[in-house]
Protein backbone atom coordinates (compact mmCIF):
# COMPACT_ATOMS: atom_id res chain seq x y z
CA UNK A 1 0.00 0.00 0.00
CA UNK A 2 1.44 3.12 -0.95
CA UNK A 3 2.09 6.04 1.83
CA UNK A 4 -0.86 8.08 2.05
CA UNK A 5 1.52 11.47 2.12
CA UNK A 6 3.91 11.33 -0.57
CA UNK A 7 6.00 14.15 -2.08
CA UNK A 8 8.24 13.64 -5.31
CA UNK A 9 9.78 14.23 -8.03
CA UNK A 10 8.60 11.57 -9.98
CA UNK A 11 5.75 11.72 -12.61
CA UNK A 12 2.33 9.39 -11.11
CA UNK A 13 -0.70 7.90 -12.86
CA UNK A 14 -3.88 9.38 -12.26
CA UNK A 15 -5.71 6.29 -12.19
CA UNK A 16 -3.62 3.65 -10.70
CA UNK A 17 -3.23 6.01 -7.43
CA UNK A 18 -7.37 6.02 -7.89
CA UNK A 19 -7.22 2.24 -7.84
CA UNK A 20 -4.74 1.67 -4.95
CA UNK A 21 -6.38 3.91 -3.02
CA UNK A 22 -10.14 2.72 -3.33
CA UNK A 23 -8.87 -0.93 -2.91
CA UNK A 24 -8.34 -0.01 0.70
CA UNK A 25 -10.83 1.38 1.52
CA UNK A 26 -13.75 -1.48 3.02
CA UNK A 27 -16.90 0.01 4.10
CA UNK A 28 -16.64 3.21 2.32
CA UNK A 29 -19.22 4.44 -0.20
CA UNK A 30 -18.09 7.13 -1.79
CA UNK A 31 -13.92 7.91 -2.82
CA UNK A 32 -13.76 11.47 -4.58
CA UNK A 33 -10.65 12.49 -6.18
CA UNK A 34 -8.54 16.02 -7.20
CA UNK A 35 -6.33 15.90 -10.01
CA UNK A 36 -4.04 19.26 -10.64
CA UNK A 37 -2.87 19.77 -13.82
CA UNK A 38 -0.45 21.82 -14.79
CA UNK A 39 -1.71 24.81 -16.99
CA UNK A 40 0.02 26.35 -19.76
CA UNK A 41 0.02 30.10 -20.08
CA UNK A 42 -2.97 32.11 -21.79
CA UNK A 43 -0.27 32.40 -24.79
CA UNK A 44 0.51 29.27 -24.92
CA UNK A 45 4.74 29.80 -24.09
CA UNK A 46 4.85 28.25 -21.28
CA UNK A 47 8.20 26.36 -21.22
CA UNK A 48 8.53 24.82 -18.02
CA UNK A 49 7.01 25.15 -14.38
CA UNK A 50 9.00 25.05 -11.29
CA UNK A 51 7.73 23.90 -7.93
CA UNK A 52 9.92 24.79 -5.33
CA UNK A 53 9.14 23.51 -1.28
CA UNK A 54 10.86 23.18 1.84
CA UNK A 55 11.81 19.23 2.74
CA UNK A 56 10.54 17.99 5.99
CA UNK A 57 8.16 21.11 6.29
CA UNK A 58 6.35 20.20 3.29
CA UNK A 59 5.50 16.50 4.49
CA UNK A 60 4.33 17.28 8.45
CA UNK A 61 2.09 20.00 6.87
CA UNK A 62 0.74 17.43 4.23
CA UNK A 63 0.27 14.68 7.51
CA UNK A 64 -1.85 17.58 9.59
CA UNK A 65 -3.92 18.60 7.03
CA UNK A 66 -4.82 14.68 6.16
CA UNK A 67 -5.16 13.92 9.90
CA UNK A 68 -7.29 16.97 10.31
CA UNK A 69 -9.30 16.38 7.25
CA UNK A 70 -10.11 12.19 8.32
CA UNK A 71 -10.67 13.67 11.91
CA UNK A 72 -13.40 16.69 10.77
CA UNK A 73 -15.14 14.67 8.42
CA UNK A 74 -14.80 10.97 9.17
CA UNK A 75 -13.13 10.16 6.20
CA UNK A 76 -12.37 5.98 6.10
CA UNK A 77 -8.70 7.42 4.51
CA UNK A 78 -7.42 10.32 2.45
CA UNK A 79 -4.64 10.65 0.62
CA UNK A 80 -1.91 13.35 -0.56
CA UNK A 81 0.64 13.43 -3.36
CA UNK A 82 2.12 16.29 -4.77
CA UNK A 83 5.32 16.35 -7.48
CA UNK A 84 8.24 19.04 -7.22
CA UNK A 85 10.66 20.32 -9.58
CA UNK A 86 10.40 21.20 -13.32
CA UNK A 87 6.50 20.62 -15.28
CA UNK A 88 5.56 20.89 -18.04
CA UNK A 89 1.85 22.55 -19.42
CA UNK A 90 -0.64 19.13 -19.13
CA UNK A 91 1.73 17.21 -16.65
CA UNK A 92 0.15 16.11 -13.37
CA UNK A 93 1.05 18.30 -10.54
CA UNK A 94 -0.64 16.64 -7.75
CA UNK A 95 -3.54 14.54 -6.64
CA UNK A 96 -5.51 13.92 -3.51
CA UNK A 97 -8.28 11.34 -2.45
CA UNK A 98 -10.88 10.87 0.03
CA UNK A 99 -13.44 7.92 1.18
CA UNK A 100 -16.35 8.35 3.23
CA UNK A 101 -19.17 6.62 4.10
CA UNK A 102 -21.60 9.37 2.15
CA UNK A 103 -20.72 11.08 -0.82
CA UNK A 104 -20.89 14.64 1.19
CA UNK A 105 -18.46 14.10 3.64
CA UNK A 106 -16.12 12.49 0.97
CA UNK A 107 -16.55 15.98 -1.03
CA UNK A 108 -16.07 18.19 1.66
CA UNK A 109 -12.53 16.11 2.48
CA UNK A 110 -11.38 16.59 -0.34
CA UNK A 111 -11.48 20.39 -0.79
CA UNK A 112 -10.91 20.79 2.98
CA UNK A 113 -7.90 19.37 2.13
CA UNK A 114 -7.36 21.00 -1.44
CA UNK A 115 -7.95 24.57 0.36
CA UNK A 116 -5.57 24.03 2.91
CA UNK A 117 -3.05 22.67 0.56
CA UNK A 118 -3.33 25.72 -1.53
CA UNK A 119 -1.89 28.23 0.86
CA UNK A 120 -0.83 26.14 3.63
CA UNK A 121 1.67 23.57 2.34
CA UNK A 122 4.79 25.05 1.43
CA UNK A 123 5.36 24.98 -2.21
CA UNK A 124 6.10 27.90 -4.66
CA UNK A 125 5.15 27.81 -8.44
CA UNK A 126 7.57 29.89 -11.43
CA UNK A 127 6.34 30.20 -14.83
CA UNK A 128 9.17 30.22 -16.94
CA UNK A 129 8.86 31.39 -20.82
CA UNK A 130 11.76 32.07 -23.23
CA UNK A 131 11.45 35.87 -22.05
CA UNK A 132 12.04 34.98 -18.47
CA UNK A 133 10.86 33.75 -15.26
CA UNK A 134 8.15 34.75 -12.86
CA UNK A 135 6.79 33.23 -9.70
CA UNK A 136 2.89 32.51 -9.69
CA UNK A 137 1.48 34.89 -6.93
CA UNK A 138 -1.41 33.66 -4.33
CA UNK A 139 -5.16 34.59 -4.87
CA UNK A 140 -6.81 36.15 -2.73
CA UNK A 141 -9.97 33.22 -3.88
CA UNK A 142 -7.28 30.99 -2.38
CA UNK A 143 -7.11 32.60 1.32
CA UNK A 144 -10.90 33.24 1.50
CA UNK A 145 -11.69 29.52 0.26
CA UNK A 146 -9.83 28.56 3.89
CA UNK A 147 -12.57 30.94 5.92
CA UNK A 148 -15.48 28.92 5.08
CA UNK A 149 -13.92 26.08 6.66
CA UNK A 150 -13.77 27.78 10.33
CA UNK A 151 -17.35 29.05 10.10
CA UNK A 152 -19.66 26.53 11.96
CA UNK A 153 -16.73 24.38 13.01
CA UNK B 1 21.70 31.50 20.01
CA UNK B 2 22.75 29.77 16.60
CA UNK B 3 19.79 29.69 14.20
CA UNK B 4 19.88 28.21 11.00
CA UNK B 5 17.66 30.26 8.72
CA UNK B 6 16.22 29.33 5.20
CA UNK B 7 14.77 31.09 2.17
CA UNK B 8 12.05 30.18 -0.54
CA UNK B 9 11.08 31.58 -3.80
CA UNK B 10 11.65 34.67 -4.60
CA UNK B 11 13.18 35.39 -1.06
CA UNK B 12 15.71 33.32 -1.40
CA UNK B 13 16.28 35.24 -5.02
CA UNK B 14 16.51 38.52 -3.07
CA UNK B 15 18.75 37.39 -0.34
CA UNK B 16 21.13 35.61 -2.65
CA UNK B 17 21.41 32.36 -0.62
CA UNK B 18 18.94 29.52 0.21
CA UNK B 19 20.02 28.71 3.91
CA UNK B 20 22.73 30.27 6.68
CA UNK B 21 23.49 30.02 10.11
CA UNK B 22 23.12 33.13 12.18
CA UNK B 23 24.17 34.15 15.79
CA UNK B 24 21.43 35.77 17.42
CA UNK B 25 19.79 37.05 20.41
CA UNK B 26 16.35 38.34 18.65
CA UNK B 27 13.33 37.00 20.90
CA UNK B 28 10.98 36.85 18.29
CA UNK B 29 10.43 36.34 14.68
CA UNK B 30 9.93 40.05 14.08
CA UNK B 31 12.67 41.05 15.94
CA UNK B 32 14.91 38.66 13.84
CA UNK B 33 13.63 39.87 10.39
CA UNK B 34 14.76 43.53 12.17
CA UNK B 35 18.06 42.49 12.54
CA UNK B 36 18.03 40.82 8.73
CA UNK B 37 16.92 43.53 7.06
CA UNK B 38 19.10 45.84 9.35
CA UNK B 39 22.36 43.75 7.20
CA UNK B 40 22.48 45.50 3.78
CA UNK B 41 20.69 46.32 1.27
CA UNK B 42 19.73 43.43 -0.23
CA UNK B 43 18.42 41.98 2.48
CA UNK B 44 16.26 45.09 3.34
CA UNK B 45 14.98 44.79 -0.18
CA UNK B 46 13.76 41.10 0.57
CA UNK B 47 12.55 42.42 3.68
CA UNK B 48 10.45 45.43 2.56
CA UNK B 49 7.67 43.96 2.21
CA UNK B 50 6.38 42.04 5.72
CA UNK B 51 3.05 41.49 4.62
CA UNK B 52 4.31 39.03 1.39
CA UNK B 53 6.27 37.23 4.20
CA UNK B 54 5.24 34.01 5.53
CA UNK B 55 7.52 32.44 8.35
CA UNK B 56 8.04 29.03 9.90
CA UNK B 57 9.49 28.11 13.07
CA UNK B 58 11.33 24.44 12.78
CA UNK B 59 8.73 23.52 10.56
CA UNK B 60 5.70 25.43 11.67
CA UNK B 61 3.95 28.25 10.70
CA UNK B 62 3.70 31.18 12.82
CA UNK B 63 2.51 34.50 13.37
CA UNK B 64 5.91 37.12 13.36
CA UNK B 65 5.53 37.87 17.43
CA UNK B 66 6.10 33.75 17.53
CA UNK B 67 8.73 33.40 20.58
CA UNK B 68 12.45 32.14 19.19
CA UNK B 69 13.56 30.12 22.79
CA UNK B 70 14.53 26.50 21.59
CA UNK B 71 14.45 27.08 18.12
CA UNK B 72 16.30 25.28 15.36
CA UNK B 73 15.36 26.54 12.17
CA UNK B 74 13.84 29.95 11.12
CA UNK B 75 12.43 29.57 7.17
CA UNK B 76 11.32 32.47 5.22
CA UNK B 77 9.10 32.70 2.30
CA UNK B 78 6.30 34.49 0.24
CA UNK B 79 2.72 33.14 0.20
CA UNK B 80 2.46 29.49 -0.68
CA UNK B 81 1.02 28.37 -4.33
CA UNK B 82 0.75 24.62 -3.77
CA UNK B 83 -2.02 22.36 -5.26
CA UNK C 1 -12.97 8.31 -26.61
CA UNK C 2 -15.22 6.37 -24.51
CA UNK C 3 -19.18 8.16 -24.54
CA UNK C 4 -19.55 10.79 -21.80
CA UNK C 5 -22.98 9.33 -20.79
CA UNK C 6 -22.99 5.31 -20.18
CA UNK C 7 -25.52 3.26 -18.76
CA UNK C 8 -24.37 -0.34 -18.56
CA UNK C 9 -24.26 -3.74 -16.56
CA UNK C 10 -20.44 -4.70 -17.12
CA UNK C 11 -18.10 -3.11 -14.37
CA UNK C 12 -15.44 -0.56 -14.98
CA UNK C 13 -12.33 -0.29 -13.79
CA UNK C 14 -12.33 3.94 -12.24
CA UNK C 15 -8.58 4.34 -12.69
CA UNK C 16 -8.74 3.92 -16.28
CA UNK C 17 -11.71 6.04 -16.83
CA UNK C 18 -10.40 8.70 -14.64
CA UNK C 19 -7.11 8.53 -17.19
CA UNK C 20 -9.28 8.38 -20.48
CA UNK C 21 -11.20 11.34 -19.28
CA UNK C 22 -8.12 13.14 -18.14
CA UNK C 23 -6.56 12.46 -21.53
CA UNK C 24 -9.20 14.62 -23.50
CA UNK C 25 -9.30 17.60 -21.53
CA UNK C 26 -6.65 20.27 -22.67
CA UNK C 27 -6.26 23.61 -20.59
CA UNK C 28 -8.04 22.18 -17.58
CA UNK C 29 -6.39 22.80 -14.70
CA UNK C 30 -8.52 20.94 -12.16
CA UNK C 31 -9.99 17.07 -12.74
CA UNK C 32 -12.52 15.92 -10.13
CA UNK C 33 -13.75 11.85 -9.57
CA UNK C 34 -16.69 10.47 -7.42
CA UNK C 35 -17.31 6.85 -7.62
CA UNK C 36 -19.85 5.36 -5.94
CA UNK C 37 -19.29 2.04 -4.48
CA UNK C 38 -22.01 -0.73 -2.97
CA UNK C 39 -21.90 -0.87 0.61
CA UNK C 40 -22.08 -3.95 2.50
CA UNK C 41 -25.50 -3.52 5.33
CA UNK C 42 -24.60 -2.88 8.77
CA UNK C 43 -24.83 -6.52 9.87
CA UNK C 44 -23.15 -8.20 6.79
CA UNK C 45 -25.70 -9.72 5.23
CA UNK C 46 -25.98 -8.57 1.68
CA UNK C 47 -25.79 -10.63 -0.91
CA UNK C 48 -26.98 -8.85 -3.64
CA UNK C 49 -27.78 -5.15 -4.39
CA UNK C 50 -30.20 -5.09 -7.33
CA UNK C 51 -29.99 -1.85 -9.43
CA UNK C 52 -33.02 -1.41 -11.50
CA UNK C 53 -33.56 1.44 -14.14
CA UNK C 54 -35.71 2.94 -17.05
CA UNK C 55 -33.92 2.57 -19.99
CA UNK C 56 -34.07 5.34 -22.36
CA UNK C 57 -34.88 7.66 -20.01
CA UNK C 58 -31.97 6.89 -18.01
CA UNK C 59 -29.61 8.39 -20.78
CA UNK C 60 -32.04 11.36 -21.14
CA UNK C 61 -31.99 12.06 -18.42
CA UNK C 62 -28.28 11.54 -17.51
CA UNK C 63 -27.33 13.60 -20.87
CA UNK C 64 -29.40 16.53 -19.76
CA UNK C 65 -27.63 16.66 -16.46
CA UNK C 66 -24.45 15.82 -17.92
CA UNK C 67 -25.31 18.98 -20.29
CA UNK C 68 -26.50 21.17 -17.77
CA UNK C 69 -23.71 21.36 -15.24
CA UNK C 70 -21.17 22.02 -17.97
CA UNK C 71 -23.14 24.58 -19.01
CA UNK C 72 -23.66 26.03 -15.17
CA UNK C 73 -19.81 25.65 -14.12
CA UNK C 74 -18.24 26.21 -17.29
CA UNK C 75 -16.75 22.53 -17.23
CA UNK C 76 -14.22 21.74 -19.89
CA UNK C 77 -16.30 18.46 -20.27
CA UNK C 78 -17.98 15.73 -17.62
CA UNK C 79 -18.74 11.86 -17.88
CA UNK C 80 -21.24 9.82 -15.94
CA UNK C 81 -21.32 5.93 -16.05
CA UNK C 82 -23.58 4.09 -14.36
CA UNK C 83 -24.12 -0.01 -13.54
CA UNK C 84 -27.27 -1.56 -13.22
CA UNK C 85 -27.99 -5.37 -12.45
CA UNK C 86 -26.89 -7.34 -9.57
CA UNK C 87 -23.36 -5.89 -7.88
CA UNK C 88 -21.94 -7.21 -4.69
CA UNK C 89 -20.76 -5.03 -1.64
CA UNK C 90 -17.59 -3.01 -2.53
CA UNK C 91 -18.57 -3.32 -6.45
CA UNK C 92 -18.63 0.05 -8.17
CA UNK C 93 -21.84 1.21 -8.51
CA UNK C 94 -21.25 4.84 -10.83
CA UNK C 95 -18.36 7.28 -11.40
CA UNK C 96 -18.71 10.97 -12.53
CA UNK C 97 -15.72 13.05 -13.76
CA UNK C 98 -15.66 16.93 -14.55
CA UNK C 99 -13.31 18.94 -15.54
CA UNK C 100 -12.52 23.14 -15.01
CA UNK C 101 -9.74 25.35 -15.35
CA UNK C 102 -9.82 25.65 -11.47
CA UNK C 103 -10.95 23.75 -8.84
CA UNK C 104 -13.74 25.41 -7.40
CA UNK C 105 -16.01 24.80 -10.90
CA UNK C 106 -14.64 21.17 -11.28
CA UNK C 107 -16.25 20.02 -7.60
CA UNK C 108 -19.20 22.23 -7.63
CA UNK C 109 -19.99 20.69 -11.02
CA UNK C 110 -19.09 17.28 -9.39
CA UNK C 111 -21.42 17.48 -6.80
CA UNK C 112 -24.16 19.21 -8.96
CA UNK C 113 -23.82 15.76 -11.01
CA UNK C 114 -24.48 13.93 -7.98
CA UNK C 115 -27.05 15.56 -6.18
CA UNK C 116 -29.02 15.62 -9.47
CA UNK C 117 -28.01 12.19 -10.58
CA UNK C 118 -29.16 10.78 -6.82
CA UNK C 119 -32.73 12.29 -7.04
CA UNK C 120 -33.53 12.73 -10.73
CA UNK C 121 -32.12 9.57 -12.76
CA UNK C 122 -34.41 6.83 -13.09
CA UNK C 123 -32.12 4.26 -10.82
CA UNK C 124 -33.75 2.17 -8.05
CA UNK C 125 -31.93 0.13 -5.70
CA UNK C 126 -33.08 -2.84 -3.86
CA UNK C 127 -31.01 -4.83 -1.13
CA UNK C 128 -31.28 -8.71 -1.15
CA UNK C 129 -30.35 -10.81 1.93
CA UNK C 130 -31.04 -14.29 2.84
CA UNK C 131 -33.89 -13.22 4.59
CA UNK C 132 -35.93 -11.10 1.50
CA UNK C 133 -35.36 -8.37 -0.46
CA UNK C 134 -36.04 -4.44 0.34
CA UNK C 135 -36.31 -1.58 -2.34
CA UNK C 136 -34.27 1.29 -0.67
CA UNK C 137 -36.09 4.35 0.65
CA UNK C 138 -35.15 7.69 -1.12
CA UNK C 139 -33.49 9.67 2.10
CA UNK C 140 -35.03 13.02 2.59
CA UNK C 141 -31.00 14.80 2.58
CA UNK C 142 -30.81 13.67 -1.00
CA UNK C 143 -33.82 16.25 -1.69
CA UNK C 144 -32.86 18.63 0.64
CA UNK C 145 -29.14 18.88 -1.38
CA UNK C 146 -30.58 19.46 -4.33
CA UNK C 147 -32.33 22.57 -3.17
CA UNK C 148 -28.75 24.34 -3.15
CA UNK C 149 -28.47 24.54 -6.31
CA UNK C 150 -31.36 26.93 -6.87
CA UNK C 151 -30.19 29.53 -4.56
CA UNK C 152 -28.37 32.12 -5.75
CA UNK C 153 -28.27 30.51 -9.46
CA UNK D 1 -55.77 7.31 -27.32
CA UNK D 2 -53.48 4.24 -26.67
CA UNK D 3 -50.80 4.63 -23.92
CA UNK D 4 -47.72 2.37 -23.25
CA UNK D 5 -47.61 2.41 -19.20
CA UNK D 6 -44.65 1.21 -17.60
CA UNK D 7 -43.84 0.55 -14.12
CA UNK D 8 -40.67 0.52 -11.93
CA UNK D 9 -39.35 -0.68 -8.85
CA UNK D 10 -42.15 -1.77 -5.78
CA UNK D 11 -44.29 -0.43 -7.94
CA UNK D 12 -44.03 -2.88 -10.69
CA UNK D 13 -44.00 -5.22 -7.85
CA UNK D 14 -47.31 -4.30 -6.83
CA UNK D 15 -49.50 -4.25 -10.04
CA UNK D 16 -47.67 -7.13 -10.77
CA UNK D 17 -46.45 -6.02 -14.87
CA UNK D 18 -43.66 -4.29 -15.91
CA UNK D 19 -45.62 -2.75 -18.79
CA UNK D 20 -48.95 -2.73 -20.34
CA UNK D 21 -50.97 -0.82 -22.67
CA UNK D 22 -53.97 1.16 -22.21
CA UNK D 23 -57.45 2.88 -23.99
CA UNK D 24 -57.80 5.77 -22.23
CA UNK D 25 -59.17 9.21 -22.39
CA UNK D 26 -57.33 11.09 -19.05
CA UNK D 27 -56.16 14.15 -19.75
CA UNK D 28 -53.62 14.20 -17.17
CA UNK D 29 -51.45 12.01 -15.15
CA UNK D 30 -53.53 12.22 -12.30
CA UNK D 31 -56.69 11.48 -14.14
CA UNK D 32 -54.85 7.95 -15.49
CA UNK D 33 -54.13 7.16 -11.73
CA UNK D 34 -57.41 7.59 -10.82
CA UNK D 35 -58.74 5.56 -13.45
CA UNK D 36 -55.75 2.62 -12.39
CA UNK D 37 -56.58 2.92 -9.04
CA UNK D 38 -60.30 1.96 -9.81
CA UNK D 39 -59.16 -1.27 -11.66
CA UNK D 40 -59.27 -3.51 -8.93
CA UNK D 41 -57.42 -3.85 -5.21
CA UNK D 42 -53.82 -4.60 -6.42
CA UNK D 43 -53.90 -1.27 -8.49
CA UNK D 44 -55.39 0.98 -5.68
CA UNK D 45 -52.83 -0.86 -3.27
CA UNK D 46 -50.24 0.47 -5.45
CA UNK D 47 -51.44 3.53 -6.09
CA UNK D 48 -52.55 4.36 -2.58
CA UNK D 49 -49.52 6.59 -1.33
CA UNK D 50 -49.20 9.54 -4.34
CA UNK D 51 -46.92 11.52 -2.57
CA UNK D 52 -44.14 8.11 -2.77
CA UNK D 53 -44.96 8.07 -6.42
CA UNK D 54 -43.20 9.94 -9.18
CA UNK D 55 -43.87 9.96 -12.72
CA UNK D 56 -42.54 10.62 -16.03
CA UNK D 57 -44.23 11.15 -19.45
CA UNK D 58 -42.45 10.52 -22.71
CA UNK D 59 -39.07 9.95 -20.31
CA UNK D 60 -39.44 13.52 -18.99
CA UNK D 61 -40.32 13.30 -15.18
CA UNK D 62 -43.65 15.36 -14.83
CA UNK D 63 -46.32 16.59 -11.85
CA UNK D 64 -49.10 15.10 -11.89
CA UNK D 65 -51.38 18.04 -13.32
CA UNK D 66 -49.15 17.46 -17.00
CA UNK D 67 -51.31 17.11 -19.49
CA UNK D 68 -51.41 13.34 -21.70
CA UNK D 69 -52.43 14.68 -25.23
CA UNK D 70 -49.89 13.70 -27.59
CA UNK D 71 -48.26 11.39 -24.80
CA UNK D 72 -47.04 7.65 -26.21
CA UNK D 73 -45.64 6.21 -22.82
CA UNK D 74 -46.40 7.30 -19.29
CA UNK D 75 -43.78 5.79 -16.56
CA UNK D 76 -44.77 5.29 -12.52
CA UNK D 77 -42.17 4.44 -10.15
CA UNK D 78 -40.85 5.40 -6.40
CA UNK D 79 -38.49 8.28 -5.85
CA UNK D 80 -35.39 7.81 -7.48
CA UNK D 81 -31.77 5.80 -5.32
CA UNK D 82 -29.49 6.19 -7.92
CA UNK D 83 -25.48 7.05 -7.24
Amino acid sequence: MPAPVRVQQAPFDMGAELNAFAATVPGAGAVVSFSGITRDLADGTLEVMEIEHYPGMTEAALSAIRDEAIARFGLTDAMILHRYGPLKAADPIMMVATAARHRADAFAGAEFLMDYLKSRAPFWKKEVTAKGAAWVAARDEDEDALARWSRGG
Amino acid sequence: MKLDIRYFAWLRERVGTAAEQVETEAATVADLIAELRARDEGYAYAFSDTGAIRAAVDHELVEFDAALSGAREVAFFPPMTGG
